[in-house]
């Protein structure tokens, strides 16, 4: 069976191995183990509270505890850019009008800003290939939204998730062509690579500041603003689903959208139901349910059937076990699946 | 013999004639009767105006053919550009971009929407019909504004600045304006330039033009390509003002990119090279150390109030407390043997 | 009895009565008969759906039955901004940081933006101060989000809401005098009316366009910036009450905030029911209901009590006539104040 | 008499001693042994090395008495102001704000990070013991730099630029560090300039400084008041360099609000104005035309291989091809009689 659960020491050489996995394009996820065991070591400060707030990194991963194996890894960073700047693109709107002339043209601009800085990101999420079945991809994703529900007070009001860009069949990305280049002249994977080991000094020094008018770059780069990587737009649809939105912040160099949310009206938040755990059978009509118990400091998730939207949890002794649960402890309880009808 | 004097209101009806072949966005300059009477009755009240401070004064000077008396060629000069308005222009910021971490050097121009002109006086209508064999005769017509406004430094700012039209192919369109203006005005060069008559001081550009500067290397090939360049009726234009004084590079037109050449007074050959000198009469004065073949051309300009100038070849005049010249160019210049006149070697 | 309804051809008179009284701040109603009428004519076309979505200006009346005066007056804009740019400050986040010296600086900025270019617009709200009693004020706002619950297909996705400034007591405001008056070189009042009457070019050629770091502004010009003129919080609070939000848009003169939402997120929309108009008294455990009819080109609406989270809306005779409906009709209903816990 | 001359290794103990009583964030100079050891080695190799573009050479003069061998001035220039980054000032910006509708007309002040001054040649490190006394041996140390540029012309930019410092109060506080830079930096000017050792050309300068132009209204009054004023101590040097043909006003410091001179070099004096001379022995050529009465004085300097520059009284050497100077000065000079110098007068 498979449980997700806050990560612990134990999972740093199985984390790395996995590292090993993820390929180029998540840069948050690199086998570099004094980079992810100090990852590790904040994200177990973090579930036992003994850092701020702010510097907490929430991760998790499944586990297969069939066989002890890690299935997947997911993560929740309290505040991003508080240490090294965070920068976006934000596309804004200008118009320029000339009742004289009855001309009145509305042109999209891009903004280099730091606006996101200290928002709460979701990110780091990665499941091995064989476990790619069934809910677990929903599921993973998903698990986040819970212990969001769960921990409300932990997080500021918004949280963002960056999302990969679109890029052309030959990898390159139309976006980065068309605007970065001319000023880092390197190429993308170059300029990617240098961001990933945090040196960001030069986005500070070449990025052009002043805002700029959308129109003035070339068409393909334009039509890809906002637009994911083909392989992320399930992803895309999984966080629209719950409540976030793109709201007109890119990533500046890929032009990947940024999607956002306000935490009180993540549907986690809004329809997540705070339920007492019983042994037994599930009965009558059901739906596939998030479960988890409401520890801080041992937080542990299982997927499993519950009724009456999910008031009703009955749970079998092995999921109590997984949960590290008694029958009568609170757990909450969330519907994987977005209900049609929405109360 | 040709002279260059102030319009007068007789010469509406062979300006009309003569600016028939002139074209249009390259010269700036009206075809209608109508409008070219109004600029003539502005240029005539311009001249009779009492002036302060420079303003919206625009003085029009023609070539006349002192034979037979046809008016070849125009020139202008606005007292101050923006006396109308803001003259807006892009200017050709150079930003350096350094990169220690990453050993990056290199410079990203921007073109930046700025007025800095608009206080200046403005050189503009340069237009003569047989420009490629009257060279002297252009050189005449192009410095003769500015020695007006040597006689008369008071209706001028202290910096000149001529536009010159840039690039445009035989359909009249303008690879620059395509790639910028076009976007904001969403239409045709031409009808721009109609729209606006020229004009570079109207609200509607601070209400259209981008107000953020535009990085050249965003800007499409054929737009890079034609920055700064002149339109090739500007080429004798251009020739005859970087010889005068005047520099490019520092400005280009925001319409069409073409270069707009500017400089201080001080640094034009008009201003630090023309000298008083007093009338002589050539016939009494023999030629002085080796003849014709020591002779250099001469500008001569005769005075504010009744303005005519005209060039020739005489001996050098520069240890001379005065310049011989023959009747007829006295007869041109209005001037009498005693008289003052400048003159700055062409 | 109070009823609000659509503004018919009829109101003009009144209406112009009604705008003599509101006084200055409020720019979009103004005593001026050509002005007005040609509004109420645009509302009437609206509601008629004989212009385009884009150009509709959705008016409501509150009106006395007793005696046949309007009592109050409210609007939707379709659309700001198409006609004439509509101008904003947005406030952005820059950070300005080096590591070589430790220093991490965080900054808020201005940017003048046409952002809000397209927004659908809650405005022209007024409530005559004899009826200042009583639920009226409340309802006369919310009013607008019941109609836009029924008749959600005619709005974009979001919405917006301008609010009045700060103003100190004696009348200036400290935004302005610390920022525009630098540019514009004229009083507040001045320029306020001017863009009262349309001419806005002066602001593109007037106003700074680069950004601005607030920190150069004087401390009391940056403490209004986002807050509202003391008069106007409780109309703040409605709003926000019903899902919208101050996001960092404000006004480019006084620096009030834009009260921003997703039509999608409202309360009325998630929250208001479809029911059955029935004839009776309302019975068992009621709470005060704004009930609407669902005709476009007849909107009208009536505050009563309802059961059961508005399902079950017994009504009385007089009501169904204020409605123009017939028993067994159609209508929506939102419950008036936002209950505590939301499902 | 004094002479200007290379700084040599041996003057370090000198230096550390004339330097002590110079003003920090004012003088930008090294204070402590090692610093200035550090700066008199790279003077050294600067002016050994075999220059084909203007780099990172730095090369420091300092004005002797001959007679004592005391050290009594110092005076700096560096070959190209960014050669290692990118040197930032702040331009100040015209914008013209018209608007017809409402019949207003005015300009507004902005200040902008801009990189322009990076490949022009810097002049700094002007500190001269008794300032208030040695005018003319102050403007000989503050010219002898230019001279060894206009000797050694391709060791340096075509543009020069002098930043001054800027008003301070008693404190060492800076109203307009106050008012912009506190803001970014966090910090007390002085501990601003310590930190990044007076440099401009420092890639945290772009880290923290506002990238966006500062709108000159909006600075509080006594940050306007001190824009582009210069600091007491640099009135001298002010004075000097605007007779030298340096022009204020178009850039300031980003620090401390103080004024950026600025010149082409063909503006600049002593390029425009230096002859070269053969020098003549002053003994045997007898004082022409009207005696001591019409001597001017001069500033001399001998070659780029082995600089040293004088200043002192001679005739008029306009119209001569030599200079006469007694045997003292061609003593300092390092010159004997027919070999080239060049001169310019102060």
């Amino acid at each position: 069976m498979l449980v997700i659960r806050a990560i612990t020491l134990n999972d740093i050489d199985p984390l790395i191995e996995m590292a090993r996995q993820v390929g180029s394009g998540m840069t948050t996820l690199k086998p570099d183990r004094a980079m992810l065991g100090e990852r590790v070591e904040t994200a177990v400060a973090s579930f036992a509270q003994t850092i701020p707030p702010e510097e907490r990194d929430y991760m998790f991963v499944m586990e297969d505890t069939s066989n002890g194996r890690l299935a997947g890894v997911c993560a929740i960073k309290a505040a991003v850019g508080l240490t090294e700047p965070f920068y976006n693109y934000r596309i804004g709107t200008l118009v320029h009008s000339s009742r004289e002339l009855g001309v009145f043209t509305r042109m999209d601009t891009l903004y280099l800003s730091n606006d996101l800085t200290g928002s709460t990101e979701l990110c780091s999420l990665f499941l091995m290939p064989e476990y790619r079945t069934g809910y677990n991809g929903k599921w993973l994703s998903k698990s986040r939204f819970l212990f969001m529900a769960q921990f409300q007070h932990l997080f500021t009001e918004k949280i963002i998730a960056e999302m990969r860009g679109y890029q052309a069949e030959d990898g390159t990305s139309p976006f980065y062509e068309g605007l970065g280049r001319h000023f880092f002249k390197m190429d993308f994977n170059h300029v990617d690579g240098l961001t990933a080991l945090g040196k960001k000094s030069f986005i500070a020094e070449l990025m052009p500041r002043q805002p700029l008018y959308v129109a003035y770059l070339p068409e393909d780069a334009q039509a890809v603003i906002g637009q994911v990587h083909r392989s992320t737009l399930p992803a895309r649809k999984l966080l629209e689903q719950e409540g976030m939105h793109y709201e007109g912040y890119v990533d500046i160099f890929d032009a990947g959208p940024v999607l956002q949310g306000r935490v009180a009206e993540l549907r986690a938040v809004r329809d997540s139901v705070l339920a007492t755990a019983e042994e037994g059978q599930p009965e009558g009509e059901c739906e596939v349910t998030l479960v988890s118990n409401t520890k801080l400091d041992d937080f542990r998730m299982v997927l499993t059937q519950a009724c009456d939207g999910g008031r009703k949890v009955a749970l079998s002794v092995r999921e109590l076990q997984l949960l590290h649960c008694q029958p009568g402890d609170p757990i909450r309880s969330l519907a994987l699946n977005v209900r049609k009808n929405n109360g | 013999m040709y002279v260059v004097r102030p319009v007068e209101p007789a010469d509406v009806g062979a300006l009309e004639t003569l600016l028939a072949a002139s074209t249009p966005g390259v010269h700036t300059l009206p075809r209608t009767r109508e409008k070219i009477a109004a600029f003539v009755e502005r240029s005539v009240a311009s001249f009779a105006a009492h002036v302060d401070i420079p303003s919206e004064e625009s003085y029009l000077f023609v070539l006349e053919d002192v034979d037979s008396r046809e008016l070849v060629g125009t020139a202008a000069i606005h007292a101050s550009a923006g006396s109308n308005g803001t003259y807006f222009a892009f200017r050709n910021d150079v930003i350096q971009q350094v990169s220690r971490d990453l050993n990056i050097s290199h410079s990203v121009h921007a073109l930046t929407l700025c007025s800095e002109l608009t206080a200046y006086s403005q050189l503009s209508g340069f237009y003569i019909r047989d420009r490629d064999t009257a060279r002297r005769e252009a050189a005449l017509l192009s410095r003769a504004r500015l020695l007006y406004a040597v006689l008369a430094p008071h209706r001028f700012g202290d910096r000149f600045f001529v536009p010159l039209a840039g690039v445009t192919d035989e359909g009249g369109q303008s690879p620059f304006w395509d790639a910028l203006g076009r976007k904001f005005f969403k239409m045709d060069f031409l009808d721009a330039e109609r729209t606006i008559g020229g004009a570079r001081n109207r609200t509607l550009i601070v209400e259209l033009m981008p107000h953020y500067p535009v990085y050249v290397p965003l800007l499409p090939g054929p737009a890079q390509a034609v920055m700064g360049q002149i339109h090739p009726s500007g080429e004798l234009a251009f020739d005859l003002l970087t010889e005068e004084g005047f520099e490019a590079d520092e400005y280009i037109d925001i319409f069409d990119g073409g270069p707009i050449l500017q400089a201080h007074k001080h640094a034009l050959r008009s201003f630090s090279g023309s000298m008083v000198k007093k009338v002589a009469n050539a016939e009494l004065q023999p030629p002085t150390r080796g003849g014709k073949a020591a002779m250099v051309n001469y500008a001569v300009a005769s005075s504010e109030r009744k303005f005519r100038a005209i060039v020739l070849p005489c001996d050098p005049a520069e240890s001379s407390e005065s310049i011989c010249l023959p009747p007829a160019a006295r007869d041109a210049l209005g001037a009498a043997t005693g008289d003052s006149v400048i003159c700055v070697r062409i």
